[in-house]
């Protein structure tokens, strides 16, 4: 099998990750917010499983799962929250949301 | 027959509760028949007693009777007891006849008053007091019945409430005996921290086992307590609450102001003799306090226009004889002075009560004049009084008494020939303001008419006290009187003798006649200023120096604006200043403070999801951050 | 094998860069596909068959099916796309990439000590890993069960059309 | 078992009234006062069937008590007992619940039955705190009475209600978390030296800290009380909150949960920590005289009425605190009959005024004036209870002091004097209290009813109380007398055998070896 340095899949995991961020914090509509929040959550799943392959163990991949349940429930959730917000308010700007200033 | 001693003060504990709960609801006859009847029945029990007393004494001449044990903690356990020797025995009987009388005077004076059943409530509750004080067997009986007569003091001074002057007058004598108080507390709590007990009469045997003459104990403890009894008895220096108490009706001035509660220190230092003598500097403080409070009073009573309040300084300074003789360590003269003065100084209150009620309320002596005519039974027995007070010889108690003492100030191993020669200057001024008032009140031309005559019930006792004031001193008298000796006798049964000191050239004779001599020239100065030349008085008082001294006596050298000045305005300005209570102050500033940072941290809060995610994505790469470099 | 990993890192991080830059939704999404394809392939190479299985059938199949009808739902035309082009304005990038490149940093600062071992040494297989998954692991994959219920319910909820509402 | 009964008995009274509340006004009250009183009566046959039983076995620890595990893993018992001290604080408490629901009959009309349902279980948390041995349950039972006091305030109170209740609040959370603090270090390190996981105030007692944690383990606990005694700087919460409380949680705060926090000291800092609070004796006496001259001088300030008598509880409460710190026989007892006096003539005059209040809607001394020809009755109860405060002998409060004071002396001449002045300066305010309310001329014209038989229904029993604990406190202190000497027994310094060489020689480091020497 393949004989990569376990830190560049972690530095790859690393990446993306922040690529994840990077859209989350520039996007303002929601669905590309709820992407790039799956990006995130690959990202760390990605972790997981390097981590768990350098050793050889299923736990790491056990989380993935975990990470991946986690990731359908939130999509289902976040777009269902779309819907309403788009209902709600005619557009997809989730600046329009801030009814909970202070 | 001495166990119904603790009927003296249940009789009027029981009217007390009659009157007080259903006063209101009694008829005009009823509160009366309660409220002197009580007394009355007071007064039988202590006659009796008296009588049992002086024929068959009880073993050891002293009784005590326990009806319970008060508190019994750790070794403290005062009992509510009373306890029956010579002195209490008589003090009680003096308190209750001249109580009763004074009581008898009432119904009548306080007739129209709508609070007559009030007034006889606090009378009879005052009444009850002092026999508790009298009677007490433990100092912590004592200071129940002390405060009890304190507070009633106050409520009868206060007793027309609607004028707020009386409600200040009231609260300023409160206030001013507390501060004695708090003194005799301290002298409660020394003595029984180091003898172990308040029973009086343990408390001195312990004290002659364990202290020393002069041991500082003794005389702190002795300090502390003529503190209480400066207060109460209104000596130098918290003696200004007892004119100014003369805003109450004139028979509780009469009971409370004069005859009784005042002597209230002259009976602690008497009961407590022997710590007295334990601390000889303490003891030559009391005679102190008492010769520089007859002095400064009688010179205060000079100047004063307010018959009542003339009345107050002269008690001031008749207690400060008591003082005296209790300094120099003539007991028995001082209880003897306190038996005539009772008499004589509830009279010529009961006198002044009538000469006030039959002129509308008229206290300025020189608006009045020429009652002598218009009330002949009472310009009688003032005068019987009035020259029992000064001290006419031979014929008048106040001479007996007030001799005995000038003659033991001398005579006394305590005593001293500069406190001799204080007291006889008192007797002159005594004389002189007596006879000023005597003077200017009866004498000279009708300046008010008189609208109402007195009726029987006030005229009874002051005929019978008028007596009283005359033949009260023929118990005593000096050797070349008849040297009868039945009042000291019977006062040696509770107190010591005196101890005598060498005469240096003077004889008791010798004494009295210097007394008559200052005697006649008060009177004569008297008559000569306000019968002969009345101008000349006015004319004293003009020049600059005379009329600044005037006003000085006549503000009780100044001594009330000394106190408003050091205690009583900066508590009120404390209390005023400080009425937000400056530590909220501290806990409001937490609070500002942090609401002032939640208005800075509410900027943050934009209700924007990117800028809370940015948040949080900020916060942990910081955190990461720190982690990894630091 | 090293090559594949290499090659499909690089088409990750090129298609997910596209993925959040893109205006049209429908092709971000698809370039997000291609990401997660991608990261199949690095799964299979690490020796995570049956995750990588996963990732295509669950990630890339169901997830992103789902966003496709929620966009199509939304109907966003051209309209959308030109919201997008005035939303998005280049300094807005400034800060997000800032924040990103530390973090970037931060990872690679933890990493600059490479450790010699290499992973995808041996195949974890789909049996052992359900055998923790359904041994050890169990109260998380009935946890896990709770949190699907949830979202289920969550999203009916959400989801529905409030009758009330759209009558007023 | 009767101890649950007393608890459950009030809390069940509690729900009903509180659905009975929505039948009408009148059930609510009628269900407290039947519960309350039957209560009442328990207590007071549980006393006087004990005034003999204490007398035969002072050994025997506590009068009645009831042990039921709750949560064995952690040691928590549900452990309710009952010793002098405590039975004669429950009898205080019945009492003066029985005064709240009466007082509250005609001024509480909105809410009726959550009202009463809050004053059941602001009883009920007292009862739990006055009887908890488990600190666990004191705890639970300590915050237990906050949240339905917070409730009587803020509903209930006058204008500045939510001010008052939320200050009063976060005084007594925050520091009563400093306390679950404190608890919990004693538990753990009690667990660190036996083994056991226990909060049995028993066990705990025989935990021996180093001195440096002692200290800063009772201080968790001497703040959680100082801040409901209330101690001089703790004490600004407690005006506020007792003037805008309603009359009833007038009452019961300045009844009752002040003489929590003087329970608390006497059954758990000093005991528990004899060496601790033997060292910091000094600075809490000080701070309870200046509590008692601060407190007198600011009620001396005060021209609300209400306010006025509220500071007068930090001058009172400040003799109960120097008593404890005395912690001697004179003091301690002083200290008891200073608490209950003072719950019984401080809780008649918050009557009175809110009496006043109710007929005038006015707390303000100088629109009151003149009032003794109007209302002679109330006039002359509220002369009584003045004087009460201000300790005239022969009313209970004197005992109280003069007790506290002759205990006092021994430990420190020079508090004892300023304490005395702080009493001299009473005088002022019970003084202007009568003189601005009651006399001078009636200028406002009042003309309102006077006491009605309910209110003297109250008054006439406390009256009564006061002047029996004035002329003959002798049973209440016989009652306490046999716990007191237990309290004054775990106080003394332990005997060092149960521990390892280490520990003692760390808690007692520079004493051990005069002990060894023995």
């Amino acid at each position: 099998m393949a004989s990569v340095p376990m830190h560049q899949g972690l530095l790859l995991a690393g990446i993306l990750f922040a690529l994840g961020l990077t859209g989350l914090l520039v996007r303002r509509n929601v669905v590309f917010i709820l992407m790039s929040l799956e990006i995130m959550l690959n990202a760390a799943g990605l972790a997981f499983v390097v981590a768990g392959s350098r050793w050889g163990q299923p736990d790491g991949q056990i989380v993935f799962i975990f990470i991946l349940t986690m990731a359908a429930a939130e999509v289902s959730v976040g777009l269902a929250l779309v819907l309403q917000i788009y209902r709600r308010f005619k557009t997809l700007d989730v600046d329009a949301a801030s009814e909970m200033r202070g | 027959m001495f166990h119904l001693v603790w009927l003296i003060p249940a009789f009027p504990i029981a009217s007390f509760l009659v009157l007080a709960i259903f006063g209101t609801r009694l008829s005009k006859k009823a509160v009366p028949l309660f409220g002197v009847g009580s007394i009355a029945l007071s007064a039988v029990v202590s006659i009796l007693i008296m009588f049992r007393f002086l024929t068959s004494p009880p073993p050891g001449n002293h009784y005590t009777q326990i009806l319970w044990t008060w508190v019994d903690v750790g070794g403290f356990k005062p009992q509510i007891a009373f306890y029956l020797d010579a002195l209490s025995v008589l003090m009680t009987l003096v308190v209750t006849c001249v109580g009763f009388l004074i009581h008898l005077y009432s119904a009548e004076f306080m007739q129209e008053d709508e609070g007559y059943s009030r007034f006889f409530a606090y009378m009879n509750l005052f009444v009850a007091s002092m026999c508790t004080l009298l009677l007490g067997n433990n100092l912590l009986l004592l200071f129940l019945g002390w405060e009890g007569v304190g507070l009633c003091s106050y409520l009868l001074i206060g007793f027309w409430y609607r004028d707020p002057a009386n409600g200040l007058a009231a609260r300023k004598a409160f206030i001013v005996t507390r501060v004695g108080d708090t003194a005799m507390t301290m002298g409660l709590f020394l003595l029984f921290d180091k003898l172990g007990t308040l029973q009086i009469q343990d408390l001195m045997h312990q004290a002659l086992l364990h202290w020393a003459v002069g041991s500082p104990y003794a005389v702190a403890a002795a300090l502390l307590l003529l503190g209480g009894a400066v207060g109460k008895s209104a000596q130098l220096p918290l003696q200004t609450w007892l004119p100014d108490a003369m805003a109450g009706p004139t028979p509780t001035s009469a009971l409370i102001h004069a005859a009784t509660m005042v002597t209230a220190g002259v009976y602690l230092i008497a009961r407590t003799h022997i710590l007295f003598s334990l601390a000889p500097s303490a003891q030559f403080a009391v005679a102190v306090v008492g010769a520089a409070t007859l002095i400064l009073a009688g010179f205060s009573a000079l100047t004063q226009p307010d018959i009542k309040r003339i009345l107050a300084y002269s008690t001031i300074s008749q207690i400060g004889y008591m003082f005296l003789a209790l300094g120099v360590g003539a007991w028995s003269a001082a209880l003897f002075h306190f038996m005539t003065h009772a008499f004589f100084k509830a009279l010529l209150f009961l006198g002044a009560g009538v000469i006030i009620e039959s002129l509308h309320h008229e206290h300025n002596i020189f608006k009045m004049g020429g009652l002598r005519k218009e009330l002949p039974l009472a310009f009688w027995t003032f005068l019987a009084a009035g020259c029992s007070l000064a001290g006419l010889p031979l014929i008048t108690a106040g001479f007996y008494s007030k001799g005995l003492i000038i003659w033991d100030t001398w005579s006394s191993a305590q005593g001293s020939h500069v406190l001799w020669f204080a007291a006889v200057i008192g007797v002159l001024l005594t004389s002189l303001y007596t006879f000023r008032l005597i003077f200017v009140v009866f004498f000279g031309e009708v300046k008010t008419p008189v609208h109402k005559r007195p009726g029987l019930r006030m005229m009874v006792p002051c005929v019978i006290l008028a007596v009283l004031s005359v033949v009260g001193g023929f118990l005593d008298t000096p050797p070349f009187l008849g040297g009868v000796h039945s009042f000291t006798d019977f006062m040696h049964l509770a107190l010591p003798v005196m101890t005598e000191g060498p005469a240096g050239g003077m004889t008791e004779i010798l004494s009295e006649s210097f007394v008559t001599l200052a005697f006649l020239v008060g009177l004569y100065l008297a008559y000569f200023f306000y019968v002969q030349k009345r101008e000349y008085a006015e004319k004293l008082t003009a020049p600059a120096i005379g009329k600044a001294l005037h006003q000085f006596w006549l503000s009780d050298w100044g001594m009330d604006w000394l106190y408003e000045r050091v205690f009583v305005r900066p508590i009120i300005w404390i209390a005023r200043v400080d009425k937000q209570d400056f530590v909220d102050n501290i806990y409001s500033g937490m609070a500002l403070l942090t609401e002032f940072c939640y208005r800075g941290v509410r900027k943050t809060e934009t209700g924007r999801i990117r800028w809370y995610a940015a948040g949080i994505a900020a916060g942990s790469i910081i955190f990461v951050a720190i982690v990894l470099f630091l | 094998m090293d090559a594949v990993f290499y090659i499909a890192a690089i088409v990750a991080i090129v298609s997910t860069v596209l993925a959040i830059t893109r205006l049209n939704a429908v092709h971000a999404l698809l370039y997000l596909i291609v990401s997660l394809l991608s990261v199949a392939v690095v799964f299979y190479v690490m020796g995570a068959p049956f995750v990588a299985a996963l990732e295509v059938i669950v990630y890339a199949g169901a997830i992103m099916v789902l966003f496709v009808f929620v966009v199509m739902m939304l109907n966003l035309g051209k309209a959308a796309t030109e919201m997008e082009r005035q939303w998005q304005k280049p300094g807005m990038w400034a800060g997000p990439s800032i924040l990103a490149a530390i973090l970037i940093g931060e990872v690679a600062y933890l990493l600059s000590n490479p450790s010699t071992l290499a992973f995808g040494a041996a195949v974890v297989e789909p049996k052992l890993v359900a055998i923790q998954l359904f041994g050890p692991y169990l109260i998380g994959v009935e946890l896990a069960s709770m949190l699907l219920l949830g979202a289920l319910v969550g999203a009916y909820h959400l989801g529905r059309r409030t009758q009330g509402k759209t009558e007023k | 078992m009767i101890l649950v009964w007393l608890i459950v008995i009030l809390l069940v009274a509690g729900v009903l009234a509180g659905f009975a509340g929505r039948v009408n006004t009148l059930w609510p009250r009628v269900i407290s006062l039947v519960a309350v009183s039957i209560d009442f009566v328990l207590s007071l046959i549980l006393w006087s069937e004990n005034s003999s039983r204490v007398q035969l076995f002072p050994q025997r620890k506590w009068i009645e008590q009831v042990d039921w595990t709750w949560i064995p893993r952690f040691g928590i018992h549900f452990h309710l007992a009952m010793d002098g001290l405590s039975l004669l604080l429950i009898v205080l408490t019945f009492l003066l619940g029985i005064m709240s629901v009466l007082i509250s009959w005609k001024e509480i009309q909105k809410g009726v039955g959550f009202f009463h349902f809050n004053l059941m279980w602001i009883l009920a948390g007292i009862l739990g705190v006055f009887l908890a041995v488990d600190l666990f349950l004191f705890y639970f039972a300590w915050e237990l009475m906050l949240v339905p006091m917070y409730f009587l305030i803020a509903i209930w109170g006058h204008e500045r209600r939510i001010y008052a209740a939320v200050k009063f609040f976060l005084f007594t959370q925050l520091s009563g978390l400093l306390m679950l603090i404190a608890i919990l270090t004693l538990y753990f390190t009690h667990h660190r030296e036996t083994g056991v996981y226990s909060f049995e105030y028993k066990d705990l007692l025989g935990t021996v800290l180093t001195p440096h944690t002692a200290m800063l383990v009772m201080l968790g606990f001497f703040v959680a009380f100082a801040v409901k005694l209330p101690m001089f700087p703790f004490h600004t919460w407690l005006p506020d909150a007792h003037t805008e409380a309603p009359t009833a949680g007038s009452v019961i705060l300045a009844g009752l949960l002040l003489k929590t926090g003087a329970y608390g000291m006497l059954r758990f800092v000093v005991p528990l920590f004899p060496d601790a609070a033997h060292a910091f004796a000094p600075v809490a006496m000080t701070l309870a005289v200046i509590g008692i001259v601060y407190g007198a001088v600011l009620a001396f300030g005060q021209t609300d009425l209400k306010r006025l008598v509220a500071y007068t509880s930090v001058s009172h409460l400040g003799f109960v605190l120097l008593g404890i710190f005395a912690w001697n026989e004179l003091a301690l007892q002083g200290a008891l009959i200073g608490m209950i006096a003072h719950g019984i003539s401080t809780g008649a005059l918050f009557m009175l005024v809110g009496g006043l209040q109710e007929r005038t809607h006015t707390r303000e001394m100088d629109r009151l004036k003149g009032l003794w020809a109007t209302v002679p009755v109330m006039s002359g109860t509220m002369l009584f209870f003045a004087l009460a405060s201000i300790g005239l002998p022969g009313l209970g409060d004197f005992v109280g002091e003069f007790l506290t004071l002759l205990g006092t002396y021994r430990v420190s001449i020079g508090l004892t004097l300023v304490a005395a002045i702080g009493i001299l300066i009473s005088t002022l305010y019970a003084l202007k209290v009568i003189q601005r309310a009651l006399h001078g001329p009636n200028t406002h014209e009042w003309s309102i009813p006077d006491l009605g038989a309910r209110e003297l229904l109250i008054m006439i029993p406390m009256m009564l109380i006061l002047l029996w604990l004035g002329l003959y406190p002798q049973p209440v202190l016989r009652t306490f007398e046999p716990a007191m000497h237990k309290l004054q027994e775990y106080a003394k310094p332990h005997p060092v055998l149960t521990l390892n060489p280490s520990v003692r020689a760390l808690s007692y480091n520079g004493r051990l070896p005069e002990i060894k020497g023995k």
